[in-house]
């Protein structure tokens, strides 16, 4: 008997090359198949934020070998304008979509989500392999775009219509560029939506024996609500790209207004909407910016709790935070567009929901803080980033304060002041994050230990080299700095030059410190020392798995029973001071909340 | 860089690569000939005139050129206004192009000339205004200019001409540009500053751009019979037919009719 | 990096009683083994994961109509180019014709049902019902095909007006998850004619194809109201 | 290390706040009748939010410092009060606090917003395009002539599309590169789009509004100081979106009659 809802028992290793570590359906395999792209994404987009940093320290200076990346681009090694807003809008959607979506939740989930609910892999491992692929190929497609004549779209990665609409006229990478942009990010979507479904339904239907929801570890949940949250935002861009595209290729006037002159010629278009755009894109916008924060915070909690030694003040409460954010996600997305020419009434309605936002949030940072007192907190590479992630969110956090409020909003909307909130509460803390999980996890991948002092020296460098980045950003706001100028020929703006200097040399030295995690990543990988059975003395599932990396169905052919609370530490009249989740052993002052 | 040019390569090109080899060097050949038949036959003639308006010269708006200081500055002394009807001394009509559109033969036509034009960006303006160019003749865009402009050239969308648009920061080596196809003529735009505004006027043979007298001269015409069309941005074109000795200019003089 | 070799799942069902083969999922939602580690006290039971996700699929793709669904109505309130045009009379018989075929599927379902809950000994012709929903299923692809015909043929074409921008997207949108199930009814023959169906499947297959149903009666009342 | 964190995070956080507290990057002087209550909102939810960064900043500090790498013998102890007493504490503080914020927030919007502009107010319309505003004062019969998208011809600075020579309500239109407005006038800003989207934004005025291509918007504000200041694009909008801008030129009356009729003379 063999269909869709009995592969994950019943699918054999497999055997050869290729349906080992390409196309295979192992979830372990993708998740590192995920970690894979995200990191060579990541690199791209430092590289291409380096070229952006530069060029706005110094804009008269050559850039050596620019011309060779993009010739059009850049003549005599110059950065036009246009390629500076081409360079932006690839770094902003490479990393949204193709960093900070896929490595803390489809990579990190891909792999652990299973595990720690004791599945020996997710239901549908086909769609899981094809959700990879598929991403894969539009990332392809992302990269692709450098390559046609015109160059990529200089549209930002928010793709605003009607200059995302109305094709080449509008600008250099507007015709081709945006169409590889839109069908790129379309695909996008099938991939994530494919992968929402087996997530869901892993967290829903595969937990072993005792696996209760509340038993669920952090992470779980943090993955689970992550992808209830990416099948509806998902399902919203895919339409609105789609969309997109017809407005292109079709001539139909969905997002183009009538009477559009551009370049002294009256466009063909008419009626169209242009908020029609923003409604649709921000709908997805904002959740995305908890998918792309919400796994972080889960990885965070899980690394905390294990090198506290003991359980968050509450797992509840924690998980009700984290849920009340995802709903809110929805109810708030108009604050993006305060100033849009959207009625001002609608403006205030969408004030009040983002400020209730600051309550989760607030309650999930004060979960953290009040667990750390009294804790026996642990030091190492995993933590320091985790606790790097509290402080980054905290610091991202408060100047939410300000723009969630459109009388504010008037001074700081398209100001570097955003720029710098959204690097630091989504983009850094996300990284932090991934970090934190890499470190925590890399014994449990590969069976070997990542070097601590590489990386508590990466840890330090990289926190102070991102807030040398990333505060200044919002003295620029301040000051009514303009984002995604290439240059700055106001009057008004010389004298914040110099500050644009400074954050250029912390943006380049920061990112050449992240060589030290990539090869101690490499190194650890093929000679970092074997790591014990349970290196962090945690008591999730992952750490009952017979070895490290795990067996192809996880528990080597057992079933594992769950007796507890997924953290059971600090545990008196214990063996240890710790149970694990599948040991039968009485627990006396357990922190079980029934 | 060959802008102008970037349409699809024929699938088969290698097939005929060796035919078009040989054609290209009979042409050549057919060219070479050509010309020094032209140089024994005492040089070529020329054709020359004078182009006037007739009637009050339209007013011209001044230009406000406020949002770029740097250009705004060159100009400070004496303010520019628009280019489109520009009369010179004694009612002279300056950059009209004058071309020869009919009666050209095949090789003299094929000719195209070795010298490379220029097309300035200075103080925020086009200079020339007006652009004569032969097809495939190579002319460099200079960027002059202590800010950014964009050049967008959009021709005629039917045409084989392709439109583009691409910056070019103050620094920036000059661009090395050419138009495959006729036409008269493709307007040029910085949308960056939008009061730039200019035409590149490209025929087939020699042509000729008036000056601030509405003088032209269109050098290197071989003797013959030939249609000649005057092109102004505003009026439209004139024809007239002249015909060409060997070595002794032939003057057609145009006046347009000021609306 | 494969520090151990992967062996192959060693699936010793005495190992793990009362765990039914069929369903891979052995959580569930009220499970809880008590601290005792008493296994008998346990509740064990959780839906096979097909019957789970193809909700979660149905919600995706509701949610993509939604999204469409609110641009049409934005876009034709923002604008003053909207034609109103009537449907292309051919929809509402490709309406019915739908309908038909999951009439056809659910008896081709209930007789493999009663069949495989042991009711019957032996199960009368199903495969003659599955073909049938298939063969109206590509009757109504077909039939959409043939609607837009009628309405390019009256010049109405995708950008000729929104009205008709709208129609066609929509359709379209539901013509392609339409052929989606009509792959999951080939998929069910097949498995049926090799004896190796399932009734997971065959639900799963169901309720995706009654959804479309909805869908398509949602989508014909929004256009009939709308354009 | 953990102690080196720990400092390392105050130190950040108290270095990252001198900026603020001196206002060395800061916003300017505000020359608008409506910029009072926004800056006012700005300094209450900068002492709050800087408050509530310093504090939990250095709390995690604090944190990390005391209870890392502690002697096996130690026992592990919960904060009094539990998460019932955070969760408390959450809604209880912040809560009020953000919705203190969000109703005085809402009224200084409602103050920019909710107001329509006054009958004698003095009508401008700005049109933004790639990549310049060009802006229209109706001259003296008071009327704007009508928008002809089709004229529209940067060539022949008919930078608006108006039909001069038949539209008797376009003859006296005067049409500027630069805005000049009487001081302590209020002027009615009437904001039209003519290809995407972009955005008018003066710091001093307090003033940020997008056009939205397709709708014309209209906002009014009333200059109280005279002085030239910057009009930009914060929209993106192209390639030469970072180069948009335009001067406001805030005039006392006389001087701005005198700069209208040189306008006007020049069109």
């Amino acid at each position: 008997m063999h269909d869709m809802s009995s592969h994950a028992v019943h699918h054999a290793p497999p055997t050869g090359f290729i349906r080992k570590n390409v196309f295979s359906l192992d979830h372990k395999v993708i998740g590192k198949q995920y970690y894979a792209l995200a990191l060579a994404a990541v690199l791209i987009g430092m590289v291409l934020s380096w070229l952006m940093r530069i060029h706005l320290g110094w804009s008269a200076a050559k850039i050596p070998f620019l011309h060779l990346l993009f010739s059009a681009g850049a003549p005599g090694d110059l950065m036009t304008p246009e390629y500076y807003l081409q360079l932006m809008t690839m770094h902003g959607t490479i990393m949204v979509f193709f960093v900070l979506t896929t490595a803390p939740f489809a990579a990190f989930g891909n792999y652990f989500l299973p595990i720690q609910v004791g599945a020996e892999d997710m239901p549908f491992p086909h769609f899981n392999m094809m959700s990879f692929w598929v991403t894969f190929v539009s990332f392809l497609v992302m990269v692709s775009s450098f390559f046609v004549p015109d160059g990529p779209t200089l549209g930002g990665w928010t793709q605003y219509a009607p200059l995302s609409a109305v094709g080449k006229v509008s600008g250099p990478g507007q015709g081709t560029g945006v169409v590889l942009w839109a069908a790129s990010i379309a695909i996008f979507c099938i991939g994530q939506l494919l992968g929402s479904l087996n997530f869901i339904t892993t967290t829903l239907d595969m937990r072993a024996r005792g696996m209760s929801l509340w038993r669920l570890p952090l992470t779980a949940w943090g993955w689970f609500i992550t992808s209830v949250m990416g099948l509806t935002a998902f399902a919203v861009l895919m339409p609105a790209c789609i969309l997109l595209i017809l407005d292109h290729v079709a001539g139909t006037s969905f997002f183009v207004a009538s009477n559009l002159v551009i370049n002294d010629q009256l466009q063909p278009h008419s009626g169209g909407s242009t908020l029609l755009w923003q409604h649709l894109f921000w709908f997805f916008g904002h959740p995305e910016v908890y998918i792309a924060i919400v796994p972080g915070m889960g990885i965070v909690s899980h690394v905390l709790i294990a090198n506290m030694r003991r359980p968050m003040l509450s797992h509840r409460v924690l998980i009700y935070s984290m849920g009340a954010l995802a709903v809110l996600s929805y109810m708030v997305y108009g604050h993006h567009m305060f100033v849009s020419g959207m009625n001002p009434f609608s403006s205030m309605a969408f004030s009040f929901p983002t400020l209730t936002i600051t309550i989760p949030s607030t309650i999930i940072v004060l979960i953290w803080l009040g667990s750390l007192y009294g804790s026996k907190l642990r030091i190492n590479s995993a933590s320091l980033f985790a606790l790097g992630f509290i402080s980054m969110f905290i610091s991202g956090g408060v100047s939410g304060f300000f723009l969630a409020q459109p009388s504010i909003d008037i001074l700081l909307h398209a100001t570097y002041f955003v720029v710098g909130h959204f690097h630091l509460v989504m983009a850094v803390a996300a990284i932090f994050g991934i970090f934190s999980g890499t470190y925590f996890w890399f014994p449990k991948i590969t069976g070997r230990m990542m070097n601590e002092s590489l990386g508590k020296v990466h840890f330090l460098l990289t926190f102070i080299g991102t807030y040398c980045i990333f505060m200044p950003f919002h003295y620029l706001g301040m000051a009514g700095n303009v984002r995604r100028y290439q240059a700055f020929v106001d009057d008004y703006l010389q004298p914040l030059i110099p500050l644009h200097k400074f954050i250029t040399i912390s943006a380049v030295a920061t990112g050449l410190v992240q060589f030290i995690f990539i090869y101690n990543l490499f190194h650890s990988y093929f000679k970092g020392e074997p790591a014990p059975e349970n290196p962090w003395e945690a008591t999730s599932l992952e750490w009952s798995t017979p070895s490290s990396p795990p067996p192809f169905d996880n528990f080597g052919g057992k079933h594992p029973v769950v007796y507890h609370d997924p953290y059971q530490y600090g545990v008196e009249g214990s063996t240890g001071d710790y149970v694990m989740q599948t040991s039968p052993e009485e627990v006396k002052s357990g922190h079980d909340e029934k | 860089m060959n802008v102008g040019s970037n349409q699809e390569k024929d699938p088969m090109t290698s097939r005929f690569k060796l035919t078009g080899i040989m054609s290209a060097l009979l042409l050549v050949s057919v060219a070479a000939l050509y010309s020094a038949r032209g140089a024994s036959a005492a040089g070529e003639g020329k054709i020359t005139g004078t182009i006037k308006l007739d009637g009050t010269p339209p007013h011209m708006k001044p230009i406000d050129m406020s949002k770029e200081p740097s250009c705004q500055q060159i100009h400070a002394a004496h303010p520019v206004t628009l280019e489109n009807v520009v009369v010179g001394a004694n009612g002279g009509l300056q950059n009209v192009v004058v071309y020869i559109s009919e009666g050209l033969s095949a090789g003299a036509a094929g000719q195209v000339p070795s010298e490379t034009p220029t097309w300035d960006q200075k103080g925020c303006q086009y200079i020339p205004h007006v652009l004569a160019l032969d097809v495939n003749q190579h002319f460099k865009v200079v960027n002059s200019d202590q800010t950014s402009h964009n050049i967008h050239p959009t021709p005629n969308p039917a045409g084989t001409n392709h439109e583009w648009n691409k910056s070019q920061p103050p620094g920036a080596p000059p661009f090395d540009v050419t138009w495959t196809a006729p036409e008269v003529a493709v307007p040029v735009k910085c949308n960056i500053h939008p009061w730039m505004h200019g035409y590149m006027a490209v025929v087939k043979g020699p042509s000729a751009v008036s000056d601030n007298n509405g003088a032209f001269t269109v050098n290197d015409v071989p003797p013959g019979n030939y249609t000649v069309t005057a092109w102004q941005e505003v009026y439209g074109t004139q024809t007239a037919k002249v015909t060409v000795a060997a070595g002794k200019p032939v003057t057609a003089d145009f006046t347009f009719k000021a609306k | 990096m494969a520090t151990t070799i992967h062996e192959p799942p060693k699936i010793n069902e005495d190992r793990v009683p009362s765990r039914p083969a069929s369903s891979s999922g052995n959580g569930g939602w009220h499970n809880l083994v008590p601290a005792s580690g008493d296994l008998r006290a346990v509740r064990d039971y959780s839906p096979p994961p097909a019957s789970t996700g193809i909700w979660v699929g149905l919600a995706a793709i509701s949610m993509s109509f939604a999204a469409l669904t609110s641009a049409l109505i934005v876009r034709k309130g923002s604008s003053l180019d909207w034609r109103h045009f009537t449907l292309p009379s051919l929809l509402y018989l490709n309406t019915a014709i739908l309908l038909a075929s999951s009439v056809t599927l659910e008896i081709a379902r209930r007789r493999i049902a009663s069949f495989m809950s042991g009711l019957k000994t032996q199960v009368a012709s199903p495969a003659r019902w599955l073909y049938a929903s298939l063969g109206l299923g590509l009757v109504f692809v077909v039939g959409q095909y043939a609607a837009w015909q009628q309405l390019s043929s009256q010049g109405l074409y995708l950008a000729t007006n929104p009205a008709s921008s709208f129609f066609y997207v929509l359709t379209a949108a539901h013509a392609l998850h339409v052929f989606g199930g009509l792959g999951g009814l080939t998929l069910a023959i097949h498995r049926l004619s090799r004896g190796i169906l399932k009734r997971t499947t065959l639900d799963t297959v169901a309720r995706y194809w009654h959804f479309m149903d909805v869908l398509w009666i949602y989508l014909l009342l929004l256009l009939w109201t709308k354009l | 290390m953990s102690k080196l964190f720990a400092v390392v995070i105050i130190l950040i956080a108290v270095v990252s706040a001198v900026p603020i507290l001196r206002h060395t990057w800061w916003m300017p002087e505000d020359i608008s009748t409506h910029g009072a209550p926004i800056d006012e909102q700005m300094s209450e939810t900068m002492a709050e939010a800087g408050i509530c960064f310093l504090a939990s900043q250095i709390l995690l500090a604090l944190f990390i410092w005391k209870f890392s790498d502690r002697k096996p013998s130690d026992k592990i102890t919960s904060l009094p009060g539990g998460a019932r007493g955070l969760v408390i504490a959450a809604f209880l503080l912040v809560g009020t606090e953000v919705f203190a914020l969000g109703l005085f927030g809402a009224k200084a919007w409602a103050s920019v917003y909710f107001t329509p502009p006054a009958a004698n107010a003095m009508p401008i319309q700005v049109q933004a395009g790639q990549f310049a505003f060009y802006f229209r004062y109706p001259g003296s019969d008071g009327t704007f002539g009508s928008l002809h998208p089709e004229m529209i011809s940067e060539a022949n600075a008919n930078y608006f599309g108006i039909d001069q020579t038949n539209d008797p309500d376009a003859k006296d239109d005067i049409v500027t590169a630069e805005m000049a407005i009487p001081v302590n006038r209020e002027i009615h800003l009437l904001m039209h789009a003519k290809d995407v989207g972009h955005s008018f934004f003066v710091r001093e005025l307090r003033v940020q509004q997008d056009f939205v291509p397709g709708l014309d918007v209209s906002i009014h504000f009333t200059a109280t100081k005279v002085g030239k200041y910057e009009i930009v694009c914060t929209q993106l909008c192209g390639l030469g979106h970072y180069n948009m801008k335009a001067y406001l030129d805030v005039m006392s009356q006389g001087d701005f009659d005198a700069w209208l009729k040189q306008q006007a003379a020049m069109q």
